[in-house]
Formats: structure tokens, C-alpha cells, sequence
């Protein structure tokens, strides 16, 4: 679809297979660079553990994952990073104990030798002071990440991807359970960041997706059904019996849009 | 004609490997429970045993029970005892450390170490004797092969207790329960089952098969305050070895250990033996970090 | 600000760590007091306070009965217990107490040879006197150790005599993985070798060891006439069982064992050990006039129900010993007790023992004995003179090698 | 009765301290070291300096389980193995020292000789200089651990696993150490040390120098490891504990990360061992198997593990009670030591450390009660 000739993520024939499930079933997918890629389907449909494929958590049993032409298929999940790619988690995962700014500091860091990493840190570097500018957090750079809310987690967490300044980031459902103003500033900060990177986002939320997507793709019962901008894929049948037939809730907001456009 | 000698010795060790593994599985069935699918990492499972083998010297030194049925009426006697003292474990320190392993580890250090002085107190500090059933003694010569009695008891209740947990764990309503809230505790909890009163009595079961191991364990060795650290850390290397909440890895495991150190035994001696079972062990973790069995779960840990 | 709280909590914790630690040491050797001091250092915990519970036991009773007595040279002895907890350098620290914070003249204690190795250098650096009282491998002879137990050549010889008189000549030898099996089983070796006996095998089981099947089969199926056993505390409950269980019987096979005294014989169970031999140089049942005096005293003071056994009465004769070469030398000091020892004699539970100031051991009637139905031992041999000790075997030309 | 979850049981990351609490910090470890250097050796007598010398060598090994255990959450339950070979190594060193002044010895020690060995094994050889002891002391555990702590963190055996792990190792290496009597001497261990360089261990005056060395020798190792616990590694080792997983995708390999505080732990026991070696006269198997593994540990459990000063501390406190208490009522200690574990545990899973910590921040809050956060 885009006329771009080498893509920086392209997975091709994808299987994951757990026990008798089958959760990936020949995922082909393809992103290109700087692009914004929203990733949809019910629950079940293998957004996640697609994502968890492209990071390394789950070794996939058939198919290629191929990463600025280079092939990164079963690389354990820290040379994955170090070959350039970042995630978040569904639920946000930050390190409590520690300060915002240490948590945002080691994500920076990651390139450091051990003898380097057993100096101590003083004060904050300008990447990392610059990355919690950006996510607004750094009023609360020295208190202990395990005192912020929510969606300051989440914005946390985008910050430590962005300390690591990597070619493609994979967003895992950034907005689940936020308030209306967090998703806002959540919207602002993807666009922002969407501007310069690549960015892959696994997302639920239809409203968020309607005023933030660009191009879509949406999954079915671990196959590819469909892709195409966001009006493409709202106006296609199929994509509107999946939802329709599996989850009203999120089928209404999806029919609303539709009429809206 | 090397190989065939070799071949027969081996075999000759066939029924010493597997009493020496009947052995390990009854010391280690209780913990499979305790600590395999609790998590507690229980030092104190070994006293638990003790406990077990003193109430088979009480009924015979205090109650004076003769020999010939004594051991029979401390087998159930014992799983009560030491299943109460679990579950009084459990309800008064245990229950508020689960999801912190390394904590009851210390934790039930400090109890083994109360109750084997609280032993030696009230038992005194020699080892005491607990005689055998007068048909317990001697033995049936298969093939060439001696096979004492005693042993043969042992793997007769090693199998008899694992058979009646295997059915207990499948056939009956509280043991679905158990199985249940070992697979997922939330998802059981939201099921409308009572977590907390299927942990108690998990506890109960593990602490009460400790007890049956104890009173099993007076034919083969001493009975004293410190015999159950004699027994404490194979029983762990098993229930790990065999992958943790697995009742038949654990069954596996304590069998293929055995059989090992019986193996290993009459080349190298009984020190290296166990080094040797030791080793193999490590490099087994290498090969199966999680053991013999494992679920395999998404979570992330 | 957390490092300061935490530290100033860190520094008055170390000023009280400090000042408990002086307040603990006692004074120091005071010649003008009524008592004497002397240290008692046995493992009242640990795995071995099963066997050193009963010999503190023994010592006490000895230092009661001179205390009624009338004391030592006028002066009550004032016992100082240490726990040594089964563990070397425990005891090597608690000597190290004893000597120099409590300044006691002398220390009775010690039961494995690690303990006494563990001791023997805390000894020999601050001139102390240790009263070591159970059998061990010999080849030492400290200036600073009195050995009241017996050396190799007043137990393990005398039974290996015995066992070559009743015509046993296939020996087949079982011990617990440490010094004194190691050594005994060199010295039987030689012994076998000029003799013309076999040795079947030699096996080592890791101390505390329970699993015995393989041994017991061996044994079972092996031509052994005997066993020679050397094992330790509790794998001795083990190894006798598993062994009747694989239908060895005494009648069969006798079982010869250096390090299972009455004491141990109720925890093994007599059914299981009924019939088997032990070597020592005492038994609850020797017939002496000290011994009828020494049991009935002992069960008095601890109950019916206790047994004596030859540790025990090496410890009780130690402290008479003791008390014997500090009134002969007419003093406490370490080095007049030390040269008064020779030649000391004592009409003990066991028979006439006599210090042999050259090498610090005691003469001693070895005895062989044989396991009752009752749970005692009867004597069924014994070597009439009491036998000069001679730790480095030196007297036996077949021991050259060794 | 405290149900606290796991995450919630280490401290918060203290807050960013005044200039004053900066420098208090150091002001009193200065204090501490003066008290231990100036006053102890003048107050007490040689053989109770040498106790605190003891004590200090556990508190060395405390520092080093703070580390792998308060920080990078592993239970080490095998430090006895580490402890052992470093004080093994001195310990040949010591021996070989004894031998080659004793002309009755014929060059091996009395052990080897017992076991018709006449001539001084190869493994042994290389000891009878300081400098390899030395070396072979603190590098040796810190290699083990390193080659051990790859292969089973690779692997990823964690938690209840990797403590068992621990134990069964110390279980193996003594039952080796014993087995191979030869070369070790068995049970017996290695004693009997009259001298160290050449001056007699059991005088006064080496005494005090020994107990200054072990001083020295704990605070650099207090120094260094206060060092890594507040470097980025420091907080790389707490981001492991916490979440292992999720440092995989900070692009971190936890595998060395975890690697490396084992083996500075190990190192750490290695020194104590050494040291204890030259303090006690003896390293012998029975102060190296799982039990007093175990101890090293709950020593730590009841200073307060996420602290380094709370760790050393409980090393030494829990070494003098068990020689005070064992002095005044030996049995009962055992009880005593017991429920101390249990409540330690239930009640104050942060150690003394932790009380303190609560204690003053109590006190402080009560005397400022408007007082700021910062």
C-alpha cells in the first residue's frame, strides 16, 4: 500500500502457537518508516501477543520478523531493543522503587558498558531531562515512580521509550484506563512523537483511534483481515461483522463514527 | 563379559534405587504440596517429619501400644498430629507471607529450629527407639534379589498415598477445589470458592503426608530431634527436580534420583554419590530450568 | 536525612554491642579466692549434643562429689559451662573464653577429633590443659591435652585380636566419612596385611548419612566373616536396621563396632543390635567396685533410667585425675598439674588406670563386649594387663608404614 | 501482623537528601570507624577484640548478601561454599607456613602424611605464597559464582529455585570438602596455625593487628559496595529485583546484571572467609553447610537487608548475641534464636534497619508536625 521499497518492520507468515490454541495464524504485515500504524481487533484477535512476537517474548513458530532488512526472529529480547525496537505495556510496568528520574535515566543508558553503569549519576543528563519535559514529569523527577497515578505510568513509561530513542516503538493499548484529560494529553504526545518515529499502537479505544490513526490494521482470530485508512476499514463489512458479532460495546462507537464521517 | 557384569550389578541395584526413591517421595509428597503449589518454601516440613516419627515412639513408649499394630494406628494418628500443627502454622504465621517465598523460607527456619529444641526438651536429646513390626522383619529373595519387608512397606505407602492425593485431587469435590486454586487462585476466588479455607486445608494435606513420611521413617533410620534435616534437602531437590505442584513429576523425580544415586553408589561411594546426584541436578536445571513438568503461563513475572 | 538516623542507630548499637561484650568478661585467675574454676566445654546444641550432653553430665556429677567432698586443695571447684554447638571453630573460641577471660586452670571437653584439633592450637598458644575423654585415631601427643579415652592401640588393635582369635579373617570395613574411620581403617589395613586377614571392602558414608541398602546388600552378599564398623552417631541407627532387614544377623555376619556405647544402643533399637560386638575399654556392667559406686551415683543424680558408657567414664575419671596431679604437684599452675601426671594412679569405674606423663594418655584393659537383649553390654573378652598406650603405634613393627 | 505485599517491603527510594544528610552520612562512618579503631582496641581485652574481629568477618559477608539479596533480590543460601574457598585458601597458606618451619613435618601437613602422601600435591603448591593465597582467596569464590551465576541466569532459575539451588551446593561442597580428606583434611578442616608471617597468632599484639585489618578491610568493602548500590548499576540491580522481565526491554541482559552482584557477594564471602581463617585458627566443612549458610543470612534478614549498614550490623549483632546468650543460658538460646527469626520476619521484615528508619521518621514527625516532605 505505501510505495515505500524496503519497510522497516515486515513480518512475514507469522504463527504462534501455544499448546492446541492457536493464537497467530500467517500474520503478513508491514511497516513502513515514520509511519503511525494503529493495530485493532476483539479480544483474542493476537495484537499482543504479535507485539510480544516483534519484541522477542514469544518465539513464534513459523514465520520471519525482519527489522530494517536484518532478520531478528528469535533474538532474545534485549538485543531486539539494542537492534532498535521499544514497547510498553498494556499495564503500565515502571519500577516503583526507584525515582521517575532513574527510571527514565536507566532506559537512557541502556548502551553503557558495566564499568561505566557502576559510576554514579549526577544530576539529570539533557536527554533524560529533556524526555521527562516532554512527558511532563519532571516536577516529579527525584519522588519514587511508585507514587504517580495511572496515566502518569503510562506517560512515564512512553518517556522511557523515548530515552532510548529507538526506530520503532510499539504503544500496547496506551490509553486503557485513562480519564478523558489523560487521553487527551496522551493523543498530543503520540502525535508529537509520531512526527519523528515510527510508531506501532495497539489500541481498543475507538474515539482515540478515530482522531489519531492514520493507517489501520485489523486483526481477526490471529489472521489479518483487513487494512487501510481509518475510513476504509470503518466503511468495510467484514470488520463491522467482527465487532458486531463478537462486542456490541465497541461495535457502537465504531458504527457512530461511521455516520459521523 | 566387563559390560555384562556391569550390566548386572546395575541391575542388582534396580530395587535398592527404587526403595531409595520411595523413600525421597514420601519425604518430598508433602512438600510437593506446601511448597510446590503454596509456595512456601517450608524448612520446617522437615520437623514436620520428625514430629511424625515421634508420635510413632509415643504410641508405642507412652501409650504402649505392641509393636505388631503400633506403627499401623501412628500412620493416621501422625497425618492428624502433624496436619494440626500445619494448619496452626499456616492460620498463625503462613498464611500472611504466601507470594513472599523467600520469607517463609526464613521464616519456617526459625520454626524448625523451636521445635526441634521443643524436642529435644521433652524427648531428650539421644535418639530414641521405635522397633519395628515383627513382620516387618526380614525380607523376599527374587532372583537373586533381597527385598526387605520394611522396604517393600515403604513403597507400598509411598504408592498407597500418592494413589489416594492423586484420586483426592480428581475425584472429589475439595480437591477439585484445591486443584482449582492451584491453577488460578483469582479466577477461583471470583468462582465464589474460598481461597483461604482451600489453602488451610492444603496445608493440613502437605503437613499430614510430612507425618505419614515420619512414622514410615522410623524403620529405615534414627528417630531424634534432628532427623528431619536429614531428609529436608533432598526432599526440596525432588519437588524442584520434578517441577513445582507436579504430583507425578515429583513421583518421577524422586524415583530417577534414587535410581541415580543407587547407580553411582557402589563405583564411586556414598559421598560422591551424592555429589554426583548433586551435579546432575544443576545441569538438569540447565536443560529444564522449571523441572520435569511445567504450565506455561503468559504472565509476566 | 536517612543516613544520618540510620547511622547514629548504627553507632549507639556498637557502643552497646561494646559494652555488653565487657560486661560479659568475667576477672581473670584470682589464687586468693575459695574456688578454683575450671571450664566445662561440651555441645549442649547441634548434632552432636546428642553423645556430649550425657559426658557434661559425667563431669558434673565428678566435680559435685569432690565439691562434697571437701574440694581441691581446700577449694570448691567452680564449673564454667560452654556451649561448643557441634561446631570446630566454636570450640576453638570458647576455649579461647575459657582460658583467657575466665582464666579457668583447666578445661574438661571436646568429643570429635575436629573439636580437639579445633582446641588443641588455643591450647598450646595460651598454656592451657585440655582433659580430652573419648576414644580417638591417636598419632598426637600435645603437652597440653591429657587423652583419659583410648588410642588405637587399646581399642582398635585389642579388637582386631579378638576378632583374628575367633578366627573372623575376611573383614569388611563400614565407617563414617571423617578422621578417626579413615585412620582406624589405615591401622586395620596394615594390621590385616601382617596378618594374613582380607579386607573385603572399605566404605565411607557422609556423617549423618541414613540411605544404607546398597552397603547392607554388599555386606549380605559379599564373603565377609565380619564387619569392622566405625560409623558415627545416627547413621549407626540406619545402618543397623537396614542390615537386619537384608537378613544379616549377628550369628551370620558379627557387626564389630568402635563408636556404639550404651548410650547409643537405645536409639539403635535392641532388637536391631542384639548379638553384635563393641570394643571399649568399660561397660555399665564391668565388674569393679568404683563402677558399682560410679552407676548408682550417676542414676541417682540423673534418673534410673540413664546408662553409663566408657566416654562417660573417661570424662568422671579425668576430673579426679586432675584433681589427683593438682594435689600431688600442690598447685593449680598448669605447668607443676602437667609434670605431676606421671605415674598418677586411680582405682577408676573401668579398673587401675595410670597416666603415662611421656605421652599424656592413660593405660588401659581394652575390652570387648558383646549387645544384650536388655540393651547392655556384656564383656566377653578382655586384655587382662591394661595396655600401655602408644599413640604413634610405635611398638608394632607392621605399623611402620602407617 | 503485617501482611505487606512484596513491592511494598523495600524502602522508597530515599529522597533527595540536604547538603547537611549528605554529609552526615560519611560524618558518621568516620565515627563508627574511629570507635572501632580507637576506643574497642583499648577498652576491650585481646580475646573479646578478636570476637569483634569474628563478627566483623560476617558482617563482610552481610555486605556482600545486601547486595544479591536487598538489591538484586537473590536469595544467595549457599555463601558457606564462597565463605569456604576463600577461607580455605588462606587457610592452606597458613598451613604450608606452619609446615615449612617444622622440620618433623617432612613438607606436608600431618593430615596428608596420615594418608600415606609424602609430598605436597600440585594443587597445594602455588599456596605457600601469600600473594597467591591472597589472591586465589578473593578471586577464586568471585570466578565461581561468576561461571554459576551465568549458566543458571541464563536460564533464568530465579527465586524459590536459585535458593534451593544455593543449598544444595553448600550441601555438595562440604560433603566434598570432607570426602577428599587427603587434600583437605576432612572434617578436621584445616588448624593448628601458630603463626602468620611469622608472628604468633595467638600473642596479643597479633591479635590487634589482625582485628585493625579486618576493620580496614570491612570498610573498603563498605565503601565499595555503598559505591555500586547508589551507582546506575545499583538501580539497574533494584530495576532486575523488581521486574527482570521488564528490564529485558530496556535492553538490558539481566543476566549479567544479576551475575554481577553474585559474584561481588561471593567475593565478599570469599574476604570474610579469609579473614575469619586468621581470626578463628580454623576454617573446617561444619561452618560452611547449609545451616550456617542460613545463618550468613538470616544475620542479614534481622539487620535489614536493603540497608548495607542494617546488614553488617545484624551480622555483628546476631554473632554477639549468640555469644553472649550461649555464655549465660546455652540451651534456651536456641529458642530464643528461633522466635527471634520468626518475629524478625513477621514483624519487622525490613530488619533493624527498618525499625530505625520508622522509628525516627515517628520521632521526627512528632517534633515537626507540620513539617515539609522533603
Amino acid at each position: 500500500m505505501t510505495p515505500v521499497a524496503e519497510p522497516l518492520l515486515r513480518l512475514s507468515g507469522i504463527r504462534v502457537v501455544f499448546g492446541s490454541f492457536t493464537a497467530v495464524d500467517g500474520v503478513d504485515l508491514s511497516v513502513a518508516e515514520n509511519e503511525l500504524r494503529f493495530l485493532i481487533g476483539p479480544n483474542g484477535a493476537g495484537k499482543t501477543t504479535l507485539i510480544d512476537v516483534v519484541t522477542g517474548r514469544v518465539r513464534p513458530s513459523g514465520g520471519r520478523v525482519l527489522f530494517g532488512g536484518r532478520d531478528i526472529t528469535g533474538l532474545r529480547e534485549h538485543a531486539i531493543v539494542r537492534a532498535g525496537i521499544g514497547r510498553t505495556f498494556q499495564t503500565a510496568t515502571v519500577f516503583e522503587q526507584l525515582t521517575v528520574a532513574d527510571n527514565v535515566d536507566l532506559a537512557a543508558c541502556y548502551r553503557m558498558g558495566p564499568l561505566r553503569l557502576l559510576r554514579r549519576r549526577r544530576g539529570l543528563s539533557d536527554t533524560v531531562a529533556a524526555v521527562l519535559e516532554r512527558v511532563g514529569l519532571l516536577a516529579l523527577a527525584d519522588r519514587p515512580a511508585g507514587v504517580l497515578s495511572h496515566g502518569q505510568r503510562q506517560w512515564l513509561e512512553i518517556g522511557m521509550l523515548l530515552a532510548q530513542s529507538p526506530r520503532l516503538l510499539l504503544l500496547d493499548e496506551p490509553v486503557a484506563g485513562m480519564s478523558a484529560g489523560e487521553r487527551e494529553r496522551t493523543g498530543e504526545l503520540l502525535v508529537e512523537i509520531a512526527a519523528d518515529h515510527t510508531v506501532v499502537v495497539v489500541e481498543h479505544d475507538m474515539d482515540f483511534l478515530r482522531r489519531y490513526a492514520r493507517d489501520v490494521t485489523v486483526l481477526h482470530e490471529g489472521r489479518v483481515l483487513t487494512e487501510g485508512t481509518v475510513a476504509q476499514v470503518q466503511a468495510d463489512e467484514r470488520v463491522q461483522e467482527v465487532y458486531l458479532g463478537r462486542n456490541v460495546d465497541v461495535a457502537a462507537p465504531l458504527a457512530v463514527g461511521a455516520e459521523g464521517e | 563379559m566387563r559390560t555384562v557384569d556391569t550390566i548386572n550389578q546395575l541391575l542388582a541395584q534396580l530395587p535398592v534405587g527404587l526403595s531409595i526413591g520411595a523413600v525421597l517421595l514420601l519425604a518430598a509428597l508433602g512438600l510437593n504440596f506446601t511448597f510446590g503449589q503454596m509456595g512456601v518454601i517450608n524448612m520446617a516440613h522437615g520437623e514436620l517429619i520428625m514430629v511424625g516419627a515421634y508420635t510413632a515412639f509415643v504410641a508405642q513408649a507412652w501409650v504402649g501400644l505392641p509393636s505388631s499394630y503400633a506403627l499401623l494406628v501412628a500412620l493416621p494418628a501422625a497425618f492428624a498430629v502433624t496436619g494440626l500443627l500445619g494448619l496452626a502454622l499456616e492460620a498463625g504465621l503462613i498464611r500472611h507471607f504466601y507470594g513472599r517465598p523467600l520469607d517463609t523460607l526464613l521464616l519456617t527456619f526459625g520454626i524448625g529450629l523451636v521445635l526441634q529444641q521443643l524436642a529435644r526438651d521433652v524427648f531428650g536429646a539421644p535418639n530414641v527407639s521405635v522397633p519395628a513390626p515383627p513382620w516387618l522383619a526380614g525380607g523376599l529373595t527374587v532372583a537373586g534379589m533381597h527385598l526387605p519387608y520394611a522396604r517393600l512397606f515403604i513403597l507400598a505407602l509411598a504408592a498407597a498415598c500418592v494413589a489416594a492425593t492423586a484420586y483426592y485431587l480428581s475425584r472429589s469435590r475439595s480437591g477439585r477445589r484445591m486443584r482449582a486454586v492451584i491453577h488460578n487462585r483469582d479466577l477461583a476466588a471470583v468462582s465464589g470458592i474460598a481461597v483461604r479455607r482451600v489453602d488451610a486445608a492444603t496445608f493440613f494435606l502437605g503437613s499430614g503426608l510430612a507425618g505419614v513420611a515420619g512414622v514410615a521413617l522410623t524403620l529405615i533410620g534414627p528417630t531424634g530431634p534432628t532427623t528431619g534435616t536429614n531428609y529436608i534437602v533432598d526432599a526440596f531437590l525432588v519437588v524442584v527436580v520434578g517441577g513445582l505442584g507436579q504430583l507425578r513429576g515429583t513421583v518421577l523425580a524422586a524415583f530417577a534420583l534414587g535410581l541415580l544415586n543407587a547407580m553411582v553408589e557402589p563405583w564411586s561411594g556414598a559421598s560422591l554419590a551424592k555429589v554426583v546426584v548433586f551435579a546432575a541436578i544443576i545441569v538438569f536445571l540447565q536443560l529444564r530450568p522449571q523441572g520435569m513438568f511445567t504450565v506455561r503461563t503468559r504472565a509476566l513475572t | 536525612m536517612i543516613t544520618v538516623r540510620r547511622g547514629g542507630v548504627a553507632v549507639s548499637l556498637l557502643a552497646a554491642a561494646a559494652l555488653m561484650l565487657s560486661g560479659c568478661s568475667g576477672g581473670t585467675a584470682d589464687d586468693s579466692e575459695d574456688t578454683v574454676k575450671v571450664g566445662m566445654l561440651h555441645s549442649l546444641s547441634g548434632t552432636m549434643a546428642i553423645s556430649e550432653v550425657t559426658v557434661r553430665d559425667a563431669v558434673k556429677l565428678a566435680i559435685d562429689e569432690i565439691n562434697a567432698d571437701g574440694g581441691v586443695l581446700g577449694r570448691q571447684i567452680e564449673p564454667i559451662e560452654e556451649d561448643g554447638a557441634s561446631e570446630p571453630a566454636v570450640f576453638a573460641e570458647k576455649a579461647e573464653k575459657l582460658l583467657q577471660s575466665d582464666g579457668v586452670a583447666t578445661v574438661f571437653g571436646g568429643w570429635t577429633s575436629a573439636s580437639r584439633q579445633a582446641m588443641l592450637p588455643v591450647f598450646e598458644g595460651n598454656n592451657g590443659l585440655l582433659w580430652y575423654p573419648v576414644q580417638y585415631e591417636g598419632l598426637e601427643s600435645s603437652p597440653n591435652i591429657v587423652y583419659t579415652g583410648a588410642t588405637t592401640n587399646q581399642q582398635i588393635i585389642p579388637a582386631l585380636d579378638y576378632l583374628r582369635e575367633q578366627g573372623y579373617t575376611k573383614l569388611y570395613l563400614v565407617g563414617s566419612d571423617y578422621v578417626f574411620p579413615r585412620t582406624a581403617n589405615q591401622i586395620i589395613t596394615a594390621y590385616a596385611k601382617a596378618h594374613d586377614m582380607e579386607i573385603v571392602a572399605e566404605e565411607y558414608t557422609p556423617l549423618g548419612h541414613t540411605e544404607y541398602s546398597t552397603i547392607a546388600n554388599a555386606i549380605a552378599s559379599s564373603d565377609a566373616d565380619a564387619v569392622f564398623n566405625t560409623l558415627n552417631g545416627d547413621s549407626n541407627v540406619s545402618f543397623f536396621q537396614q542390615l537386619r532387614s537384608a537378613g544379616v544377623g549377628p550369628e551370620d555376619v558379627p557387626v564389630l563396632s568402635v563408636s556404639v556405647a550404651e548410650e547409643e544402643v537405645g536409639g539403635i533399637g535392641t532388637d536391631n543390635i542384639a548379638g553384635h560386638l563393641v570394643a571399649w575399654n568399660y561397660y555399665q556392667t564391668t565388674d569393679t567396685p568404683a563402677n558399682a559406686e560410679f552407676v548408682a551415683a550417676f542414676q541417682e543424680a540423673y534418673g534410673e533410667d540413664r546408662v553409663t558408657s566408657d566416654p562417660m567414664q573417661s570424662a568422671y575419671n579425668a576430673v579426679y585425675l586432675w584433681k589427683a596431679a593438682v594435689e600431688k604437684a600442690g598447685s593449680f599452675e598448669v605447668d607443676a598439674v602437667r609434670e605431676a601426671l606421671d605415674g598418677i594412679t586411680l582405682d577408676a569405674p573401668e579398673g587401675t588406670i595410670t597416666i603415662d606423663g611421656a605421652t599424656q594418655h592413660v593405660y588401659k584393659i581394652a575390652r570387648i563386649g558383646q549387645i544384650g537383649e536388655d540393651g547392655l553390654i556384656t564383656e566377653v573378652w578382655n586384655s587382662g594387663e591394661p595396655i600401655k598406650p602408644d599413640p604413634y603405634l610405635e611398638g608394632y613393627d607392621w605399623a611402620a608404614d602407617l | 501482623m503485617t501482611s505487606t505485599s512484596a513491592s511494598s517491603l523495600s524502602p522508597a527510594a530515599a529522597p533527595a537528601r540536604s547538603r547537611a544528610g549528605r554529609l552526615a552520612g560519611p560524618a558518621v562512618f568516620v565515627g563508627v570507624l574511629a570507635v572501632a579503631l580507637g576506643v574497642l582496641p583499648a577498652v576491650l581485652e585481646p580475646f573479646r577484640l578478636n570476637l569483634v574481629a569474628q563478627y566483623l568477618c560476617f558482617a563482610i559477608v552481610g555486605l556482600g548478601i545486601a547486595v544479591a539479596w536487598g538489591r538484586g533480590g537473590m536469595l544467595v543460601l549457599g555463601q558457606g561454599v564462597f565463605f569456604g574457598l576463600g577461607g580455605y585458601a588462606m587457610g592452606m597458606y597458613l598451613t604450608l607456613e606452619r609446615v615449612s618451619s617444622d622440620p618433623l613435618s617432612g613438607g606436608v601437613p600431618d593430615f596428608m602424611s596420615w594418608s600415606g602422601i609424602s609430598e605436597l600435591p600440585l594443587l597445594w603448591r602455588p599456596f605457600a605464597h601469600p600473594a597467591v593465597a591472597i589472591a586465589t582467596a578473593v578471586l577464586l569464590p568471585g570466578l565461581v559464582a561468576a561461571l554459576l551465576g551465568w549458566a543458571v541466569f541464563r536460564q533464568r532459575v530465579r527465586g524459590a529455585y536459585f535458593a534451593i539451588l544455593n543449598q544444595a551446593l553448600a550441601a555438595a561442597f562440604v560433603i566434598l570438602l570432607i570426602n577428599q580428606q587427603h587434600l583437605t583434611g576432612g572434617t578436621n578442616g584445616l588448624t593448628r596455625f601458630p603463626t602468620l608471617f611469622g608472628a604468633s597468632l595467638y600473642s596479643a599484639d597479633t591479635k590487634r593487628w589482625v582485628y585493625v585489618a579486618v576493620v580496614l578491610v570491612a570498610a573498603l568493602v563498605y565503601l565499595a559496595f555503598r559505591q555500586v548500590v547508589r551507582s546506575r548499576y545499583g538501580a539497574l540491580l533494584v530495576a532486575v529485583r523488581d521486574g527482570e522481565d521488564r528490564v529485558r526491554f530496556l535492553g538490558y541482559d539481566p543476566t549479567w546484571v544479576k551475575t554481577l552482584a553474585y559474584t561481588l557477594s561471593a567475593m565478599a564471602a570469599g574476604v570474610g572467609g579469609a579473614l575469619f581463617v586468621v581470626v578463628m585458627g580454623i576454617i573446617a566443612p561444619s561452618s560452611l553447610g547449609i545451616v550456617p549458610s542460613l545463618m550468613m543470612v538470616l544475620a542479614v534478614a534481622i539487620g535489614g537487608r536493603f540497608s548495607l549498614a542494617g546488614a553488617a550490623l545484624g551480622a555483628v549483632l546476631m554473632n554477639a548475641a549468640e555469644t553472649a546468650f550461649s555464655e549465660s543460658f546455652a540451651g534456651g538460646w536456641t529458642y530464643l534464636q528461633g522466635a527471634l527469626f520468626v518475629l524478625v520476619i513477621v514483624f519487622a521484615p525490613r530488619g533493624l534497619a527498618g525499625i530505625a528508619e520508622s522509628a525516627a521518621g515517628w520521632w521526627r514527625s512528632r517534633r515537626q508536625p507540620q513539617g515539609s516532605s522533603q
